[in-house]
């Protein structure tokens, strides 16, 4: 774990090391904790990394890499025996009441923390009572450093290269674990991209706090990391980017957003990728190709609205032009879109929204993460109209999602919703290329072509006829030969505003049939996955990123001799209740694992195939669920000493 | 084949209370298309919602009745997505200055080349007579219980104050000045805004056909009745930004501009207030960052092959965040 | 029924009617349909009379009333045998398809029905057709009589008086109907109210075609309708004007709103009756009472906002500063306040939103009925919060939840969602006069003597204190002595920006422990009604203005010596789910009707309590359902004949 | 007991990124209300969502952080239903022009009698430093990857244009400036709208405190800088339409204001814009309907006896609705 203020670098420096171990042929996993803030307050990086994939993080802390008094004083209890801690040398007589960004909360439990331990309440007494607990200690002068490296590159100002103190307690931990330096190096090339100066700087830095480490602990322990070789093409990501990727792949040309966290991420990285290279084999196997393309570049335009109003009509307006549109938002954002979500399903426009959960209610924990919308996502907006609701559970699941999402809407003329979860959207991990291409599927667009036709044959285009397959096909605004209309009101087959109540109901069967329909269509495997044999007493239910704590505890619990079932729901609508009440095998203990206060999954799933849980696991104090605390929960499950409801608290 | 204004209709019933000034804006905007032989399917009118923005209905364009205050963004997200389309937007003053101010100020910003109507009746009409945002504070239609408590906006002062590059004001009962200005609107490479005054028999029994018309002003000595509305054009009055549009140019006609907004009352000028075509466009804007943007939009670019493949490479990407 | 174009009067002339049999001990039964229009599309009012009170419309018209060409040929053939229809006599030779406001699928659906009985497809032929199946036919002179009128009150411009013909039509029924003509006069000088000049020409106008008629047609059959005497005060109102006075009894001092069909007519009252009449004897009985409300005098203030997202945090800040406040909307206004919504949850601001459900989605039907919002307003706004949701069954219902949904606010703090529909909203009815004196509750509002009491022992007031009875007692903005503060944010117990991971998960189970209160607290019989005895076989369930269909159904059923007991749903959030189980009693046929095209209450008590409904009865084009179409479905549920989804399609 | 500048305070942490304009902002606020020596429980200070929308935690006054760019509504909510508060909000310039701006249009037209103080940055500080609707075409601070592509709003001609009656501009680094401005705002009888110019060094590297003052242009003669930054006052300026503000007199004022406002770059004008008194608040407006507002509005109105019986006869109603 590193920590520091925000707006300190804790993030790249974090990046920094897991890419050096991936770059050492190690999966990792990194996840991102961070106020509601712009600088000052603690934020802090955790780095998990094995030879084998690794989807979460848990609660224990091997090394944590400090180089400032906060992060000390909220983590320095959380390392384990045998841990280490890497801290400014000269911190350890800093007083923790003149801490300012320290809630009373946590002041008060340290307090009494340490008068258990007999400890002073200042940062030596925490350091002496980590040490007392077996953790070796490990101080940087990291000012001398600094000054060193000031000096060899003739820099007078300190506080211009003050950060590279992050890089250096980063160097110090990977130096602690004796991993190899050219890949410490390699990775800040990686990182620090096309600016060939600051390379060099992190570099020298990178080189005084090894050096330093090695000169001072000679002696420090084996490390249990080992550099593997593999051919495997693989990349290090984080959530947005998986979606800002596979909403490229899948034809995205036009984003609109409003700026919110944890949301407008994904849209800053598409707009630094707005040019999107294009595959000019197949550019040759498309007819009508204008000689812009012909280049083989695309573009996807982002587009900055006033609100998130505007974001999400810009949207479907760019729908009806005939784009792949969408829009990106958080819960707050959301909520001012469910207007036009309405609009775009009485319209049979197809939309993409990304939602981005974050704690809730309204602003709530801006930063921290949560499973809180998934009622309103089902339900959001007045009236009746259909929507398809997804939930992606990794990066893998939401680039592949992110793209499909564009084919359901296409097909099933309707809104998407994809739900993320802040705590996928900011966590990174290591995977194998995503080597998979995906199939694009437009669904029914009337060329001109056609049109042309239908005007020689005197048969009038309607754009919300009534047909054998259900759904209408549609032309896109400004094809040639024929025109349409749409209106928020019911509207009879041309769009025209009609109040006839015949023609309601059969606009209303026509709209809501396409439900039944795309739930025939799309295959299981996109909808619901299961993993486990299949024949454990126990089974989990679970949504969203918390698939890789589950993942990872069962692997951990099978070590331990308990077998577990995992039934993760990756299409929440339409939902696949037969496939599922298949899955789920009714005798068994059932459990909900989710992080919302009311069980939202439960009782959906109550709803959807009467199917009752026996437990339920929640969580909402803005913090993910760490694999521990699953494997935990479910020794008690296996036990049968747990309680009906039970609520995970961990978290700093 | 040269188009007609017939062309440019439906056959929908239009339920618009008799005399209503949406006619004639309806009538000015389909005898500009035929004036301009615009081709219906590359013509695309938007509208929020109320009276005046069943206009879509009527017209034989495509036509999208949005979200009441929300025809604006719609707009701009077609027009962006293909720059392509002639885009006109049309509302009432309600839907454009009440609920829909915030996207009115914030599109102003932003120079895009399409033009937007507001039916400017003073009432909430569709929703039975509420004072919108231009009626006049301490008038009480017949429509309210008590006066308009609220001040009325200036909707050609707010205009210049967002950025929108031609604005003007027209008259529903002058449909041949209207369909002029109209088209200079939609000629105007930028954003234009056009105000039309809208007399609403129903619920406005203030700011009827009658007063504009001056019916209660007869002169003394021809006996004629003197129309409240006049022309700018009348006055000489010169509304365009000279290029390079200098600063001293701007703001001396942007002050005319303003002065002249707040003219109300005995005379009210009709006509261009400002026009400024020494801005950039949107889109030409949009053309430094992504240089095809005009021919190969994101609603006209190929996505994937015939059979499905996706045309897309992120090799790039890949790259860049490639571990190995 | 009276049909006629929109803003023609068809409304007052229908009022008109059902007043004057009120006025004669009976009780009447209004239903208005109208069209998105502000003149000229058609719109009609059906009423019923009955000696016994009398809750909703059927499909049969006993009297046709028209002025107009069009009502004739929408409505002509739903006349019974043995029915009347009075029409204009110069009108028989119309052409159809001169009628431009009439759909193509009506001028189809006519022309098959004409066709199949060999009749011309004109009002001749309709009118025919009609007598050929027993209907008596009453030609009425009008623009004669509209001259004679003209002529005694010197009115040369019968424009001008073109509205009174409505008013001759009416009178042309009551005295079809050998009703008193002075009950008739009396309700024309009540409804022009203080417009002494119009009631006169009413009245005049109402002479000359009552004589008419009875000149004319003097065999006419006997009426059904006896005149009965009562000394019960009685009222006959809208559904829209039980909640304004409901609010206004309940202490509701602020509202705000943004114009929205079928909504505003509520605001509008309330701002027609914005000074409130005060109890001066109860007056004297409270304490520190200013001088201005000593003089009987208080009154409400009611604030047209820009749009719904200002109106809903209007009414959240009115209520920080210590009004009872509320604003009032539809679909697509409740959409954008959703923000809001969750605000007010998270900051324990008192808040009734009146939600006007009309056909959704989007803009839908406008000035249509439906009921589908349910599960909108259930999960309204991202996150999890509070809300206690209400729908009322009827105007008394609408009037006494009006009230109370302002105790619910106050006393746990938080969001009260109270579901109307437009069906209720736009019917009128005679009730006995809303006797019940309501009691009012404010919650725990900390006085500034107790603040002043808190300050001398030096204790801090906090506004979100953690309290053993899970509220925490508020102070309103002003009071003297003390502050607090509030955000969207997770707070502290003061109200200030906290992270903690802690106190997230106490604040969490502080606000969503306020629902568990509320279930405890709130009896059953505001919650949940029962009708029947409570041992028949089958059992329907139902929400909102249904109920009274459903109560003249089961009235009819039993007659036919069928018995049916009904549960109907009041308050659906915190739902009483022990309650209702009682009530259900699992071994019978359950059969939900609701106004929607999925089944949402159904679905909600699925995952509730896991009742799974038999069948499903629903109906979703916009019109509400008559008893007899509910009769009808149930007969077939009695007779075993019943599909599992039964979708009713009245109405026209 | 005379209030001091340090019970305006709390001792919550303040986590604005050091040097931040904001904390300029926060000191003439606190300085203000000490001035006037206005008890904190009679102040309730409202704000929308962002950095500068953390103010009301750091003042001891009501402090109701609300909701992005819905500050307004919920002030105005509070001040309708009790007037005797006095009533402040704050925000920044994408809270009031961008997502609010629709409110920001429509309150101007109330002329209620509160203060509305704009943190005008330029950017999205607490989203990490988007273009706000105030900065300028073209610009490129470190945290945009392309030039900003909207045109900049105008506040004070947009202000002008929805009716605000007082119309100022400040600067965060000119503290006593302000805290003067602020004050002649909260006395001013009717709606006081303040933009604030305030460097936030962390994303706008431009519009810096050393841009504002000048470090640029220094003086060839006399090598001290020549700030950007001018007083109104100092040039004589007089913003204040005389009573009773004939429209002669009006056009005058709005006049010099607008082109006041146009002025930017190398003269930034701060100061009162504009300032009118002449037009009714609508507290005043409201007493018309409601004789007794003033004295009992919404939220000070006992509606129940002590032991819950409601006060309210409806017996008018009764009669009106009454059937027999
Ligand atoms: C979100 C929302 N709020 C309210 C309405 C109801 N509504 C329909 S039209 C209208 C106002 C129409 O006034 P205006 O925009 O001036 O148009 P006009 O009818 O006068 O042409 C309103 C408030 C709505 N459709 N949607
Ligand atoms: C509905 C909604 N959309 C987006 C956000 C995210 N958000 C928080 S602050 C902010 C912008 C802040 O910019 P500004 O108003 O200029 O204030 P500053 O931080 O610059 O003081 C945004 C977009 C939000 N909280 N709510
Ligand atoms: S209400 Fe007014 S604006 Fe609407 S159609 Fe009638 S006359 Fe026109
Ligand atoms: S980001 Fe800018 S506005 Fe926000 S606190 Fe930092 S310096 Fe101030
Ligand atoms: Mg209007
Ligand atoms: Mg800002």
């Amino acid at each position: 774990m590193i920590g520091g203020p925000q707006g300190s670098g804790v993030d790249s420096s974090a990046n920094v090391f897991a890419r050096a171990c991936t770059l050492g042929g190690l999966f990792a996993f990194g996840k991102r904790e961070y106020y509601s803030n712009i600088m000052g307050m603690h934020s802090y990086f955790q780095v998990r990394v094995n030879s084998n994939q690794i989807r979460s993080h848990n609660d224990r802390v091997d090394i944590l890499t400090t180089f400032d008094t906060e992060t000390v004083v909220r983590h320095s209890h959380e390392v384990v025996k045998g841990g280490a801690i890497i801290y400014d040398k000269e911190l350890k007589d800093t007083n923790i009441s003149e801490i300012p960004t320290l809630e009373k909360e946590v002041s008060r439990d340290l307090k009494t923390k340490l008068n258990k331990t007999g400890m002073d309440y200042s940062v030596y007494g925490l350091l002496e009572n980590a040490k007392k607990s077996g953790v070796k200690l490990y101080p940087i002068p990291y000012s001398n450093l600094l000054k060193d490296v000031g000096d060899e590159i003739k820099e007078v100002k300190l506080s211009r290269i003050a950060r590279i103190v992050n890089v250096m307690a980063v160097s110090a931990s990977l130096s602690l674990l004796k991993f190899p330096e050219h890949l410490l190096h390699e990775s800040i090339s990686r990182i620090f991209g096309r600016k060939p100066k600051i390379i060099e700087t992190n570099i020298i830095a990178a080189k005084k706090a090894t050096k330093y480490v090695q000169d001072t602990f000679p002696s420090r322990p084996n490390s249990p990391l080992r550099v593997i070789k593999t051919k495997e093409p693989r990349i290090y990501l984080q959530g947005d980017q998986a979606v800002a990727m596979g909403k490229l792949l899948g034809g995205c040309r036009f984003q609109s957003y409003y700026p919110i966290t944890p949301a407008s991420d994904e849209s800053v990285y598409m707009e630094n990728h707005q040019l999107v290279k294009l595959d000019t084999d197949l550019l040759s196997e498309c007819h009508d190709i204008k000689k812009g393309m012909k280049k083989g570049i695309g573009s996807a335009l982002v587009m900055q609205a006033e609100d998130e109003i505007a974001a999400v009509n810009m949207a479907i307006g760019a729908g009806l032009a005939g784009a792949r549109a969408s829009t990106s938002t958080s819960g707050p954002g959301f909520s001012l879109m469910v207007e036009g979500l309405g609009w775009s399903g009485m319209n049979e426009v197809p939309l993409v929204v990304t939602l981005y959960q974050r704690g809730g209610p309204s602003t709530g924990l801006p930063t921290r993460t949560e499973q809180g919308d998934l009622q309103f996502a089902l339900h959001a907006s007045h009236g009746e109209f259909p929507r398809i609701v997804l939930a992606s559970g990794d990066h893998e699941e939401a680039y592949y999602d992110a793209a499909r999402a564009f084919n359901y809407a296409e097909k099933y003329q309707l809104p998407v919703i994809h739900l993320i979860d802040k705590a996928l959207a900011n966590s990174s991990a290591t995977f194998p290329l995503f080597a998979d291409r995906i199939h694009i599927d437009r669904g029914r667009i009337v060329s001109e072509k056609e049109i042309a036709k239908l005007n020689k044959e005197k048969v009038t285009y309607k754009r919300f006829s009534f047909t054998e397959a259900g759904v209408s096909p549609r032309v896109v605004l400004g094809t040639r030969g024929t025109t349409f209309w749409n209106t928020g009101d019911e509207h009879d087959e041309e769009g025209h505003i009609s109040e006839d109540p015949e023609n309601r109901t059969r606009m209303m069967e026509k709209r809501m049939g396409k439900m039944t329909l795309a739930s025939k269509e799309i295959p299981y495997e996109e909808r619901i996955s299961s993993y486990g044999t299949g024949r454990s007493k126990i089974c989990v239910i679970s949504w969203g990123s918390i698939k890789g704590a589950i993942l990872d505890a069962m692997e951990i619990l099978k070590g331990e001799g308990e077998d577990i079932d995992f039934i993760h729901i990756r299409m929440l609508k339409p939902f696949a209740s037969k496939h599922f009440l298949d899955l789920v095998n009714m005798k068994r203990t059932k459990v909900c694992i989710e992080m919302n206060y009311s069980g939202q999954l439960a009782s959906y799933l109550r709803s959807e195939c009467g199917i009752v849980m026996d437990h339920q696991i929640v969580k909402f104090n803005g913090r993910a669920m760490s694999c521990d605390e699953i494997v935990s929960s479910l020794k008690k499950l296996c036990k049968g000493t747990a309680p009906k409801r039970m609520v995970l608290t961990h978290g700093t | 084949m040269a188009l007609k204004l017939s062309d440019y209709k439906t056959p929908v019933h239009n339920d618009w209370c008799p005399g209503c000034g949406d006619f004639g804006i309806l009538n000015a905007i389909q005898m500009t298309l035929a004036d301009m032989s615009l081709d219906p399917s590359s013509v695309a009118l938007f509208s929020g919602v109320g009276c005046s923005s069943k206009m879509p209905h009527y017209v034989n364009t495509y036509g999208i009745h949005t979200l009441h205050g929300r025809g604006l963004p719609f707009a701009i997200g077609a027009k962006l997505a293909n720059p392509n389309l002639e885009v006109i937007a049309v509302g009432g003053d309600g839907d454009g200055f009440g609920i829909g101010a915030g996207h009115f100020v914030n599109t102003g910003r932003r120079n895009l080349n399409f033009t937007y109507i507001i039916h400017d009746n003073g009432v909430y009409g569709l929703t039975k007579g509420q004072a919108s945002p231009t009626l006049k504070r301490g008038l009480k239609p017949k429509s309210l219980s008590v006066p308009n408590p609220n001040e009325s906006i200036n909707p050609i002062t707010l205009a210049l104050a967002s950025g929108y590059t031609f604005i003007g004001r027209g008259y529903a009962y002058e449909v041949k000045h209207l369909k002029d200005l109209i088209r200079r609107g939609i000629e105007h490479k930028g954003s234009a805004f056009i105000d039309i005054l809208q007399p609403c028999p129903t619920y406005n029994d203030i700011n009827t056909k009658e007063w504009y018309g001056g019916e209660d002003r007869i002169d003394h000595d021809t006996g004629n009745r003197r129309p409240r509305v006049y022309h700018l054009e009348d006055e000489k009055y010169d509304p365009i930004v000279k290029p390079p549009g200098k600063p001293s140019e701007l703001n001396k006609k942007i002050s005319q501009a303003v002065s002249k907004s707040f003219e109300w009352g005995d005379k009210i000028p009709i006509g261009v207030f400002y026009q400024n075509e020494t801005i950039e466009t949107y889109e030409a804007r949009i053309t430094q960052r992504l240089p095809t943007y005009m021919e190969i939009p994101p609603a006209l670019q190929p996505i994937c092959t015939p059979s499905g493949k996706p045309l897309t490479l992120l090799t790039d990407i890949f790259d860049e965040l490639s571990a190995t």
